[in-house]
């Protein structure tokens, strides 16, 4: 299913449609439930609408372990093949295809039912039919397409030959193919980008495909890459690999990010540039590992022992999973910390086809503060600074050393177990993040901006409202504001709070952490609604359409 | 004893009087890295946590004394991200076999060229007392070493010998802290050899050891020599053979005889570096 | 050093002096600067002053390291040995005292010096000599002084011979001796006491204490005790044991609590009872290990990835150490969920005399829910039940099995993959906690009820706090919130904000994490101030008795 | 394949069809369990996270699927709080020879009664196809296995047996999951077995193995049978001996030949339980 989503998406793509395909999964560990959702747009990879123009289903025995992330209505187009549970209700518009069948007549095997059905859904939304076999010849991803032509040239067919339905398709914006990746992926490119060049990692659903292209990217470029033994090593690897100036990234989930945060209070405590990407999923503990929640911002913001004070941001659509990569790459240098990039598994698996350029516009490259050859004295690693920031020798520089460690040091570097050398390291970790405040470009604003209803969101839930405000037309009586950069928190969602008289939170986690992550930092307004659930099941469009009406309604 | 090295600082060590690590300390500040003709500024020493890895705060070398078992994670990164660099990992028997056992056979089977040193004094030393998984245990009632604090009691002790040997380091070596020119041409060697190797620092604690275990040590010890016979302990009934460190099986049979029986003193394994 | 406070202890605890000896250790690993100091009170074991009345000091070149820590007025008797530094201002009230030579002469050895200077000062506080001969001889702990008799008598004389002063110390309330221990003993005694019979643990300062003393309560108690090789095996132990019916307990500290976070998680939701203590050191990372802070706080409540609830209680004097100890395994085993308790360095270390009947009153024994035998149908591990508890069985229990995992599962405890069994996953395991927030016990308040200034204080800080309160007379003007319950945290800390106007938070941490948690989940008053520094020094009444005077003046 | 025994729920295995834990999965439930006359509320089994480490699911005892490589610390745990459970220790190579690498050699030593159960497929299955430390390495372009995912490549492969040995786990054997009656043999006299026992269960990943793996795994399998020769690889060039499981150095023999050349069915060694 996802092969057929894939191929469906390049076809469209080299059209030039946008469009966004998130993932489904069951239980079974292969060959069990899969479903992709997909949509096409001219503009922009808009989300996917909850009820689908066209269903194609291979197998309603496997439908229903899924059945309730996909939607399905009474005008939905079902093309299903093999045998439907007597319970289930098909709408009027359902057609059995025997895709099996025709592919087993015509290659010779049932596994080409995918290609048959690329063949019929091409024509029925409806692709250009020319443009589509010119792509089939010359792009390589479509090359078991042309092997097995046949069996597409057969689906086509079947559109005119059991009068499917055939929809109406805007002309794409202009022709220009667009670029085909998933969350995952753009999180790569935007560390390759901002010049990371080692990554550590240790294999978890759903960021194992951070690791996967990692590995692709650096293999060319020189760079370092290596699967350690566990979380814990990938990180104490990233921190050995950074002492050095390289910048180095590791990618997880929960489990694993609960494995480093040892490491990550030893970066915090000396100051090593570090970049943990968490690719969030069900919690807690293995949870529900393929599907969405957005409950690890407890864990990111306040994880580990001692007061270990690190950056944290949430990328909440694709474009922002690239660019904040190399936002977090940036700000691990410049500040000497250990950021968490939060991502999920919805943004990590779903495949966006977009603009080329929207990914072209990265944050421009920030350095380590670099200590000058001509120092004074001894060097000193942790030298005081207004803005807490010292110079950073790197490791095997020539002309500087120093010793370090998680202890309480001096500025030297060397323990130090006294009150006033702690008090003062405490103080300068503390102050250099204090000017992240100031980012307003990492908090969005948009909708009526003098509105005093406001709604607040992060991560992929984000997105969902975004799009539920404009399919609503509510951008003229509500603004949301959506932080980009979570901790510590922009200045600039304490103003936007300032001019609201209600305010609501939206958010993908039981407990509703967001919401006691901002009233530990923030005033809120008096009137604050909350709106939280447990993830496994991400926001529809419906869902938060009701949310946010009866919200905007009594504001 | 510092302050006679470049490759000293001026901080005093907290050790202990008499603590082996002053051995360490000397072999590698005062004749292991000049020897060596190495640079400080392209020494990299990381440690875990305990006595014996408080080391780097006390070479002027670059060093990092991280976390408790995890030296050799750091050490690698390190050393794949520049590789021009001498990264050595120090730590104690309970970093490198307790907590941090997990990352030893890693470490081995990648060969890297890192030194790790595992300088074992038997004991939880920095905690004060506690058994690390080399301690030998005692006879419920003799209070002269520490009893096996578990019930039901663990008896045997994890060799790092035969454990880094299973693995097939690519360099294995022993020595005894109080040997200094001994330790600093094992440790001169390991340095040299341009794969992974593992060293292993017998090491008095003068205060959690009992004075007993290392004047047995210093009794029993056997020393190695490349192409003399091996003197092994009578219990064995084995006949000796002549100490070939090519030899993985001998390697491997060495190991196998408790560090408590016979210490072996020397190089017992010399394979290849990375392919 | 620790040895001279200790009998110095006994003897006056034999003669029915309450009191308490916190300790203050250097950089060294062993024979470095360490000190103790010592109150003595006829009532309760009250926090020693700021000042001493004596001081004795047998090496001014390490008495710097902690000096700090230490405090010395101009009308304590100090009384020194060796030489003192050039710089350093003693009080007219010194005097150099040959301990080490009287003991060389008298013993033929100076490491006798500590039973001098233990005969000196029992003379000058004074204590009855009849009844410190009687106890020397007696007491086996004292074995060593009986050994060196003349040693001590040689130091009982020096008072005469060289006009030391002599106190007056009221007569002890009655003569029963006194019971001695530390927080991390009163910790092992409270868990035994609730039946806690399986200990493993790895070593960790300031928590191996507690490993030893369960070492030696088990073993004649026939329980468990193993030394694990790390602290994510003994977390995973006491799983395995807790499993089996066992109440089972773990000790570390913040590098340690880090590396169990994973482990948490899965006691959270799997639903297995555990306790895991958390002596708090100076963090973040290795920190100081040998001094207090509470900077764990935040881990503790938020740590780990997912929504895992659990629940958290703080020691906040060595009483409570006991307490909280067994309330915490009951809490563990009646709801099924893994318990953090919080202790600190200080509480850990410090040795209190006191009534034995003090630490007697302990909460009564909370049994698991278990499923009757004669249960209809397949057993369901995770029954739906309106409290959110499900009875339990015992792995090995005669007539029942079942099988679970961390991942969302239904009743029966098999895996299950859709929201709605995520959904109640979640709800299940937080709805079972909320009873804990009418758990007003566990909330002490003090002070002036009317009042509209109130303090909160948690963990050791709040014992500094309510000393002061008393010492300025402050208990008619202000009133103090402790609440032994973090997590969730009871309903009465919100009563108690409901009726002030002002607020003092007071915290050993840098950045507030106390306030920001206590804001997350209150309404905390408008007029709200937060006296938080960093740890490595404990809070001195002198010190705060500036901050609390200040707080009740303004408020 | 379930529902046959009494050991076995109603849920149905996610595993692939044609998956080697169904092997494992009909010998502990259609044989190990009742040829033993265990009952199903005195067994626990505990796993860590994988496709092996699904199997307590479908198994009608008292289970749990733990986490990732630490089902080993919870087992113990178990074991000693009620020592007349019988414990197993299920999980794949990912899970006691990766991030669980640092419990193994610890659990060993302790010897408590438990059986380990290692499904070696070679590969990171259920996170579908990443190598593991016993994943063979394939030269650059040959994509008929996995690529040695690594700057520098890593190659030399951890040999859970030559580990387990070189610690001396007190009984150490090796089976086939497509051998169900040799398994099952070979398991149930693990469990009997009173100290700790680490079974190797060779078991083919059908989705993530090459085909050709576990066809020269089966082609090159040498079964030991007590008293009689063991078949040798030629390349060896060593004289054959009479198999003696009770015969640790030649138990090392053994676990010196990788497995990709000769894998050994059968005890390797068996020593004492605990004192
Ligand atoms: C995660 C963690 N757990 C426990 C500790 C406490 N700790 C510090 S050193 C040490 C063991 C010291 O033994 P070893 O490694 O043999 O070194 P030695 O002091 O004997 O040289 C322990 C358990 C720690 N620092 N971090
Ligand atoms: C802490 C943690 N890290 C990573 C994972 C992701 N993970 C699940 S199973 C697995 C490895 C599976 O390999 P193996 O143990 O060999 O079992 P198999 O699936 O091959 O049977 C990994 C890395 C996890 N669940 N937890
Ligand atoms: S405690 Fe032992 S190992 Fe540590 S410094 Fe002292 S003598 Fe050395
Ligand atoms: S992926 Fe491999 S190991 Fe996992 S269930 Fe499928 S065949 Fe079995
Ligand atoms: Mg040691
Ligand atoms: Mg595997």
């Amino acid at each position: 299913m996802v092969l057929l989503g894939s191929l469906l998406q390049r076809l469209a793509a080299l059209q030039g449609y946008c469009g966004q395909m998130p993932r489904y999964y069951g239980a079974q560990i292969r060959g069990g439930a899969t479903a992709i959702r997909l949509s096409f747009d001219i503009e922009r990879p808009s989300l996917p609408h909850d009820i689908p123009d066209i269903l194609v289903c291979f197998d309603f025995s496997q439908y229903h372990e899924i059945e309730d992330e996909l939607g399905l209505g009474a005008k939905s187009a079902v093309l299903y093949d093999g045998l439907v549970p007597s319970h289930f209700l098909l709408p009027d518009t359902s057609l059995p295809v025997n895709f099996d069948e025709i592919s087993q007549s015509i290659t010779g095997s049932p596994r080409n039912k995918n290609i048959v059905a690329l063949g019929t859904l091409a024509r029925m939304l409806p692709l250009s039919m020319d443009d589509a076999r010119a792509a089939i010849d010359e792009d390589g991803e479509l090359r078991v397409v042309q092997r097995n032509l046949p069996a597409f040239l057969a689906g086509v067919e079947l559109v005119d030959g059991l009068s499917l339905p055939v929809l109406e398709l805007s002309p794409a914006a202009d022709q220009r193919p667009r670029v085909l990746l998933h969350g995952n992926s753009a999180v790569a490119e935007g560390a390759v980008r901002a010049g990371c060049r080692a990554f550590f990692g240790y294999p978890i659903t759903p960021a194992s495909e951070i690791m996967q292209a990692m590995e692709e990217a650096l293999g060319p470029l020189g760079g370092v890459y290596l699967q350690a033994e566990d979380e814990i090593a990938s990180a104490g690897m990233v921190l050995g690999a950074s002492l050095t100036g390289m910048r180095a990234l590791t990618a997880t989930s929960g489990p694993g990010l609960d494995l480093m945060t040892e490491m990550l209070g030893l970066a915090s405590a000396a100051e090593i540039p570090m970049v943990i990407v968490d690719v969030q999923r069900g919690g807690p503990s293995t949870g529900i590992p393929s599907k969405s929640e957005q409950s690890d911002l407890g864990h990111a913001v306040c994880g580990g022992h001692g007061d270990a004070p690190r950056a944290v941001l949430a990328a909440w659509d694709i474009e922002s999973c690239c660019r904040l990569a190399s936002e977090s790459v940036n700000i691990a240098e410049e500040f000497q910390t250990p950021v968490i990039l939060l991502s999920d598994q919805w943004l990590g698996q779903t495949v966006i086809a977009v603009h080329e350029d929207m990914l072209k516009a990265g944050p421009a490259l920030r350095q380590r503060k670099r200590p000058l050859g001509d120092h004074q004295g001894p060097y000193q690693r942790y030298a005081w600074s207004d803005d807490g920031i010292s110079p950073m020798a790197n490791v095997g520089d020539k002309g500087f050393t120093y010793q370090t460690s998680g202890l309480t040091h001096d500025e030297e570097g060397r323990p130090a177990f006294d009150f006033q050398a702690h008090q003062r390291c405490h103080e300068k970790r503390h102050r250099k993040l204090e000017t992240l405040k100031d980012r307003h470009d990492l908090v969005k604003v948009m909708g009526a901006e003098d509105s005093r209803a406001g709604i607040i969101a992060w991560g992929s839930t984000a997105q969902v409202v975004i799009e539920v405000m404009y399919d609503l037309d509510l951008q003229k009586q509500v603004k949301i504001c959506l932080p980009e950069l979570l901790c510590p928190l922009p200045n600039k969602v304490q103003e936007f709070m300032d001019n609201l008289d209600t305010l609501l939170v939206v958010e993908l986690d039981f407990s509703g952490q967001f919401h006691a992550y901002l009233r530990s930092c923030l005033e809120l307004p008096a009137r604050t609604r909350i709106y939280a659930r447990a993830g496994g099941r991400p926001f529809s469009r419906t869902e938060l359409a009701g949310v946010l009406t009866e919200f905007a309604d009594a504001g | 004893m510092q302050g006679n090295s470049k490759f000293t600082t001026d901080l005093k060590p907290v050790w202990c009087r008499g603590c082996g690590n002053f051995g360490l300390y000397a072999a590698l500040t005062r004749n292991v890295f000049p020897s060596l003709g190495l640079e400080k500024d392209k020494i990299f020493v990381v440690s875990g946590i305990g006595c014996a890895s408080r080391i780097p705060g006390y070479m002027d070398t670059y060093g990092l004394n991280g976390l408790h078992g995890r030296s050799l994670a750091i050490a690698q990164g390190a050393k794949l991200a520049r590789p021009e660099l001498t990264v050595l990992a120090v730590g104690g028997d309970g970093d490198f076999f307790s907590i941090g056992a997990g990352h030893l056979p890693h470490a081995v089977r990648r060969n890297f060229d890192i030194t790790c040193i595992m300088v074992n004094n038997f004991v939880y030393a920095l905690t004060k007392g506690q058994t690390s998984p080399t301690t030998p245990s005692a006879p419920p009632g003799d209070s002269t070493f520490l009893p096996s604090r578990s019930y039901p009691p663990v008896n045997p002790l994890l060799d790092m010998l035969s454990y880094s040997v299973s693995t097939e380091a690519s360099f294995i070596a022993q020595s005894l802290s109080t040997d200094i020119p001994h330790l600093s041409r094992i440790l001169t060697e390991a340095i040299a050899h341009p794969g992974f190797s593992l060293v292993g620092v017998l090491s008095p604690c003068v205060t959690f050891n009992p004075p007993h275990l290392f004047a047995s040590i210093k009794d029993n010890a056997s020393y190695l020599v490349e192409g003399e016979p091996v003197k092994l302990p009578e219990t064995t009934g084995r006949n000796s053979w002549l100490h070939d460190p090519g030899d993985m099986a001998h390697a491997m049979a060495l190991a196998r005889i408790p560090i408590t029986e016979m210490p072996f003193l020397g190089v017992l394994y010399r394979g290849a570096g990375p392919q």
